[in-house]
């Protein structure tokens, strides 16, 4: 089942893209797996994901923790934690 | 009545204001976060996840409004590169008394530093740039909302 | 920066807080305290003791700078007869950071309603008049601060 | 010693000015003793300065409890509790 990845912050720019569409393996089940088994598409991906201490993720827009599930997910963002306002 | 704005459109203080002065209030209370001009930063550049964002902001203002019984509340989030003095964001709540009005003002804003999907990068003004660090007093703070 | 207005003109929101928001700050927050429109309250009509306000009003502003190391601390206090939704009070204050400006503001109103030399008289719809009673709830607000 | 005495909201309705210069006699010590004498003045004063619970005072524009000495005060105020804001 494809999925819809999207980065934010230097996690974007280190991947050098906002947005791509995965195929992930079937003994991919967390969003921990994901993050693993993404990071080894490109130096860029090997980068930013490096550090899973540093991650924070959501799927279909809402945020969880990286233990959980993707389950039927179209969308899972994966960022740095928030520093807004 | 709840309004959330993520835009790169400058804030209009006034304007906001004026909106959260809804009749029957009594007390109105804003937040409004600037750019700082003290430490050698020319430009800020702010990103957010467009949707998360705004369903973070909404969810947040019904729960200040549910618990505080607002009569207003609104939150109005800059995106895009801006300069120091320039306003980042504006907060503001109306209730009958002023603490309701008060309260729900800081909860927003500690919430929404942690909560809603926005990422900062500071460049300098000798060219260098960085992403901002998430804060453990930011944490603090929200923490204590909950 | 303190500023200190005790004064029949109406307040202009934008004009104060613009004031406020001052090279180097992080954070302003403000109140707007209005005349209720929802209790039969045709005009509000608030007196004050000259000079002992400005006096008190500058003090306590004084105490808020020191407390929370302020850049900006401005109470605009409207005196005489107003008409519901107009302004009565505008607290502001700046600070480097968001804590600072939000708990300095709350400080500035709470105390405010107890300290300082300020009497209201509603006149009713129906013509009827009557002193505004002091209440217990201010008391206890102000009272956290000490 | 004379001393300007001010009035504010209900107290200076009820007495009819906001301002009297007064004389007080040599035994008037604190404010309270003050209000007593003021009391006797006029119907209005009676009525104003009736219940002392109710009232407030300055003295040369300073907040004070209402058995402080007068001293050498050029100014008191006399008014109930403060409603701003």
């Amino acid at each position: 089942m494809a999925i819809n990845v999207l980065y934010f912050a230097w996690v974007r720019e280190a991947i050098g893209m906002g947005t791509e569409r995965v195929q992930p393996p079937a003994h991919i089940v967390t969003i921990a797996d994901l993050i693993d088994w993404l990071r080894g598409s490109s130096e860029g991906h090997g980068r930013a994901l490096a550090d899973i201490a540093r991650l924070r993720a959501a799927i279909d827009q809402r945020f969880v923790a990286l233990d959980t599930p993707i389950g039927n997910a179209h969308e899972i963002a994966i960022f740095p934690p928030v520093t807004g306002g | 009545m709840i309004r959330i704005v993520v835009s790169p459109a400058p804030i209009d203080l006034a304007a906001e204001l004026a909106r959260v002065e809804v009749p029957g209030a009594g007390g109105v209370a804003s937040f409004t976060g600037l750019v700082r001009a003290d430490d050698g930063i020319a430009t800020l550049e702010l990103e957010h996840y467009p949707g998360a964002t705004e369903a973070t902001l909404e969810a947040l203002a019904q729960v200040a409004c549910v618990r505080w019984g607002l009569l207003a509340a609104s939150i109005v989030h800059r995106v895009g590169p801006m300069a120091p003095g320039e306003r980042v964001v504006f907060v503001g709540t109306a209730a009958v008394h002023r603490a309701a009005a008060l309260d729900a003002c800081a909860f927003l804003i500690d919430r929404l530093k942690t909560d809603a999907p926005f990422w900062k990068r500071e460049v300098k003004v000798d060219g260098r740039a960085h992403w901002v660090d998430a804060r453990a007093s930011d944490e603090d703070a929200a923490a204590r909302w909950r």
